[in-house]
């Protein structure tokens, strides 16, 4: 075991990824000799050769297309977007190509063996354009696997499982945690479940759901919440997609109430489908209304970051809102 | 010249010096004169009887094809087709002179090139009537090909897509240390796409063995070339990506043999992309969708008629006595009743049985997807008669 | 008033604007001598001119990007995207130019003017790429309003509305009804609210909720359900985005109970976000879970179509689960 | 030379001819040399002596603020900066060449445009400190200007989006009847994306008056030329799209102000785009973010800083007497101390009250986002504390 914080992580799953399969290949703007922005891919061009790992021109359609060919030949290929928010150039390769290539093809070809990472999420004084958190776009997308990490440990065990995953899957990193997450991770090879979500604590009044970063924010508001005699189940759904309705609606039925919160804008995203899902499986158990505690529907402001945020403060009001109805 | 790829120092004029279109001639590479004769100062390329008569036989075959399945499309029998006519050289030739290792990534109106590889014409069928017995399971519409065994990765509707595909395909080939290139066909309305720029920029940095050939057909359905492009051609675009480019008539048999044959040849030995524009015109309506009288006038349809590809192979052929040309109508009709069998043998057979429906979604169909096929397949039970395709079949 | 198809409809609607405003320019792939591949622009450039209706080369970014700049600077842009399956290459574009635009220039600058139309679902054989219905992602970006008609008369008012509307407008054209669905049309100019939906058939055991070419399906199982003594409250919602909550859940206040269906996959499809607002505002009225009957999961199927649309059939059977909950 | 955006005959080869990047020279206007002397075959552009200063002191400004703003990051002030440095004279330059009715679409590193425009001070840290005095209302990271009064089309972060856009504009003007072009700057990384093939294609074929100026600096962020495209740099692809191109020295402010001024005759002249490719170097890290040094070597600056656009024209001006350089300190001392007088003025300006948190997502806020800004509201009364920067300001 050794400390990393989750830039660490990301780059010691890169390793031995690569280490483990000489077919794997990184590529994206700046992952070359630079290591990329955030330097998840530092030293991988020394280890590992230019052919290897490599900075692509700047064109984030380019750069899927690319992954797309250079996954369905059979290589196994790792596409950095250098931030979330410039994915969208991608979106049709992505969302008509790479979700849609093994089932066009009766499963003659696949891009199974690609895996997308991109940074994404608020909290670093970005505003719209570094701050976005798609995952709601790409979950409507039968053929992809969503994936996020909340911590370091998290970060290598699941993307070292997406690499090796058969389906094409995108592994969004927190990137405020990116240096702020610090934890023991284990030095070797390991993969962690896709599909499963995690129960961080247990708890009996009320579930709170949530992924990557904003696990942090719910463990916090969980704590208020217990100093006022609510006990809190706290979920971390780790997969997007598939995403793990029966660990979900077990805890809700328990519970009797569900909280879901992500930073994205609240029409529309992801905790949509949750909510929608739960409700039914879950009818005759709910106690009061499904929250959700979500970004404002407007695009993700710089000045009034904070204000917009779904906060530990407003997930806690949230809890309270849940427990008296 | 200069390169502007590094920062060194670079000669100056001090006058403005405008670069237009104009500077650059392209001319295209023709071997053989519309009639059938080859130029007295070409080169021509080794290609024996038995490869020549195989390419014009494929071009027959495909016409013939494509005059069925239009007609079929008619009646009512399959939903759409879409005829490769008057560019059966551009296709046909251009995969002769490949290797079957390498990959072709095709747009959609390259059936020549997918049956000189040996589709059959069952395989034809089958997939046009979306069946169980096609690799794609039925689940594409008319045209859209793939067969993992002849290379040919299966077809995408939307445009341009492949191109960068076929940049990462063969940067994969390469380092798997394949004696092989992978060749990536378009039209030119296609090459307006962001996807064509992004491909061969990518193709070109990063050393990629790919052949990009463009079908310059001068339509993209009702849009004329002029209203796709204001420069010469696609070809011009190849110096913006310092890639080797060749030019070439496609409707010239050998020309495009040719061209593709040197481009695989720089391509797999300086580990590079070379582009190729075949210079044809789309005789065919762009689609059973579509009627061109619409958009352009029959004298330039007759000007191209004139040009037909498959006749001028068969003038040389029949110059050369490589063929007899009475055997023409013989292997035609012979054709055109393989089309017609296969086509109402092909017709009655079943689509894939309803638990195909949430097959190769993922690698193996989640729980969700379990669930939904099964209260499908509940529904279906409740109420067979609105299923007639798959009702008969469904199993607990 | 005139007998139109939808197709007409929407012809009618693009004549009457370009004569009233000459800033008014359409464009697209196809759309200019030869009207478009459905012929909703025929002889457009013959009354207006080449320079107002007019081809663009074949690339759905650049059509965006061109009719984003065309919209700021103060012209009408009607874009048209060929087909909404092709939309995708223009995502960047529309996600995070057009519906961030006026936002991010504090209102100095704005696309209020831009409106794109496409023609969406499925129906018509063609795979799954002729066929899909992508307005859930569209729906999650706050900037865009998305608007669906569901037959010619509601195409022509509310595709004049959305062009005049301050606002960029996605508007969706059900293309299995271009030439299917005949109705009486207005001749002059009118146009229908955006932002509100309409209640197409009252009852009061349930409310059934789609938009577009669904409201038939929804008609025809109302129809087997009310032989079956059930009575169904109809709603068109007309407006994806913003959507009009209060119609819905006046409606599910009433009768209790709601079914929303669309031919998008279910997964983070828009009804997800309609039943998750819905069991919030309704939560004490509810007598049965909110039922979704979309499409399955998957890439739109060929050979399996009708096995795959939430046909009248399966809304029929969503209805009787709910009411005998 | 052929066009081949008709159908009609073609010149024809009969062996293969490869085009390759070599066949066109595209070499680079220069004016002044690096020592401010004129070459005795260039004609200089008619440059008053009051705008030749002007240019001289906005492109000092500029490095001016670029300088104290890039410490004021540093020392925590700002979050983000953003410098041109070495890049002055392409940005002040060619918008000197310009109309102020000529819309500008700029990439972000283009202050000195903005600047030459009339941009003051204190709006560049109204701007920088995202406080409610700036027109964008404080939503965008600091360098992403906008001033519609300018003609200044607010920045945006996605790289090339704006490349279409301008072709958008630019038609719109001319259907207008304006006499007015749009130049959209960009740099050479950004001209890898799809945006830039669409959008100069679109251009050339809806004949549109656009600028469209590359300033190929050499970098994008740690990526060198050499890895973003193998043709010769940027200018060698107005070819491809039939536009007319110019290649210039960026750092020879004379260049680039006839290049463009040129440019802008021919594009409302003909009403056609025209490339412009300056060829610079970013002597400055990528951004506040960024530490250059792990990716090129000190060496390669220093060959750059040598040729300083600044120095050169104050090479000029002072051999021409039009300016003092004794002037020169004082001029920067001025504005060293006017950038910190704003700076510290501004910091204390208080960001838009929390109602603008719901404004400009639509042209008026729909009842959804007055719900939500009425919840948020709420929930800022209730714990004040935590959102300093609003509370005291809420109101009911
Ligand atoms: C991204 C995308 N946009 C639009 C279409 C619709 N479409 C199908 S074929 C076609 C024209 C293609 O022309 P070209 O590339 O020249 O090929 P050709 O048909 O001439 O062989 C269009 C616009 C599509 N399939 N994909
Ligand atoms: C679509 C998109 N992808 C990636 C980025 C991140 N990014 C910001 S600047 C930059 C480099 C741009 O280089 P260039 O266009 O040459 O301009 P320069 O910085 O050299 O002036 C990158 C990759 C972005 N802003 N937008
Ligand atoms: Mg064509
Ligand atoms: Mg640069």
């Amino acid at each position: 075991m050794a400390k990393m914080n989750l830039l660490q992580a990301i780059n010691s799953a890169l390793i031995s990824a690569m280490t483990q399969d000489e077919r794997v290949m990184v590529f994206g703007e700046d992952v070359g000799h630079f290591g990329g922005v955030f330097r998840a891919t530092s030293n991988l061009q020394e280890k590992f050769g230019k052919a290897r790992c490599f900075n692509t021109p700047l064109t984030e359609q380019g750069i899927m297309g690319f992954a797309n060919g250079l996954a369905s030949q059979g290589s196994v290929a790792i596409a950095e977007i250098q931030f979330a928010d410039y994915i969208f150039p991608a979106f049709d390769q992505i969302v008509n190509e790479t979700a849609k290539w093994r089932y066009r093809s009766g499963g003659q070809f696949s891009v199974g063996t690609l895996t997308i990472r991109t940074p994404y999420g608020g909290g670093i004084a970005g505003g719209h354009y570094h701050s976005q958190s798609p995952e709601a776009y790409f979950a409507h997308t039968p053929g992809m696997k969503i994936v996020v990490p909340r911590n370091p440990y998290q970060a290598k065990g699941l993307l070292l499982a997406s690499i090796r995953d058969d389906n094409p899957v995108l592994f969004m990193e927190p990137k405020r945690l990116y240096r702020a997450s610090v934890g023991e991770v284990p030095e070797d090879d390991y993969e962690l479940p896709l599909g499963k979500a995690e129960i961080v604590k247990s708890g009996s009044d009320i579930t709170l759901l949530a992924w990557g970063a904003q696990m942090e924010i719910m463990e916090k508001a969980a704590e208020m919440a217990e100093a006022k005699g609510v006990s809190c189940e706290v979920i971390d759904l780790r997969s997007i997609l598939p995403w793990d309705v029966e660990t979900v609606a077990t805890s809700v039925m328990k519970t009797g109430r569900l909280l879901i919160s992500h930073e994205a804008p609240l029409t529309g995203g992801f905790a949509s489908e949750i909510a929608a899902t739960i409700q039914k499986h879950c009818f005759l158990y709910l106690e009061s209304p499904i929250e959700r505690v979500c970004g404002l529907d407007t695009p993700y402001p710089l000045a009034h970051e904070k204000e917009y945020m779904p906060d530990h403060l407003k997930v806690f009001e949230g809890i309270m809102r849940s427990v008296n109805f | 010249m200069q390169h502007r790829n590094h920062l060194g120092d670079i000669n100056t004029v001090h006058q403005v010096k405008l670069i237009d279109k104009g500077v650059v001639d392209i001319p295209m590479l023709q071997i053989m004169q519309p009639d059938g004769s080859i130029h007295s100062d070409a080169t021509m390329p080794e290609i024996s009887q038995e490869l020549a008569v195989k390419m014009y036989r494929t071009m027959q075959f495909i016409r013939v094809l494509d005059e069925r399945m239009v007609a079929a499309q008619r009646q009512g029998r399959i939903s759409f087709y879409l005829a490769s006519t008057g560019e059966e050289a551009a296709s046909v030739g251009s995969a002769a002179a490949l290797s079957d290792k390498d990959m072709i990534m095709s747009q959609y109106r390259e059936q020549g090139a997918l049956a000189f590889r040996g589709y059959t014409t069952e395989q034809f069928m089958n997939q046009m009537f979306s069946n169980e017995k096609e690799p794609n399971k039925g689940r594409q519409m008319p045209i859209h090909y793939g067969a993992k065994e002849l290379n040919f990765m299966t077809i995408s509707s939307p445009l341009g897509t492949q191109i960068p595909q076929a940049s990462g395909y063969a940067y994969g080939q390469k380092m798997a240390g394949e004696e092989a290139v992978t060749i990536c066909y378009f039209g030119e309305g296609a090459a307006s796409e962001g996807d064509f720029h992004a491909g061969l920029n990518m193709a070109a940095v990063l050393n990629c063995p790919a052949i990009f050939f463009c079908r310059n057909n001068g339509y993209a359905i009702s849009t004329p070339a002029e209203e796709q492009f204001a420069g010469d051609g696609i070809a011009s675009r190849g110096l913006g990506y310092g890639i080797k480019t060749i030019r070439v008539d496609g409707n010239d048999i050998f020309a495009v043999f040719e061209a593709t044959r040197k481009a695989r040849e720089i391509a797999l030995a300086e580990n590079c992309p070379v582009l190729i524009e075949a210079m044809s015109y789309r005789l065919a309506a762009h689609s059973t969708s579509d009627d061109p009288t619409g958009y352009r006038s029959k004298d330039e349809e007759a000007r191209w008629h004139a040009k037909d590809p498959i006749q001028r192979l068969g003038n040389w052929l029949a110059a050369k006595g490589w063929i007899d040309p009475a055997e023409d109508e013989k292997y035609l009709a012979a054709k055109r009743a393989e089309v017609l069998d296969e086509l109402k043998r092909v017709e009655k057979v079943p689509v894939c049985s309803i638990e195909h429906i949430i097959e190769d979604v993922y690698d193996t169909p989640p729980w969700h997807l379990q669930e939904q096929l099964q209260e499908l397949k509940d529904h279906i039970r409740k109420y067979p008669d609105a299923y007639p395709k798959t009702a008969s079949r469904v199993k607990e």
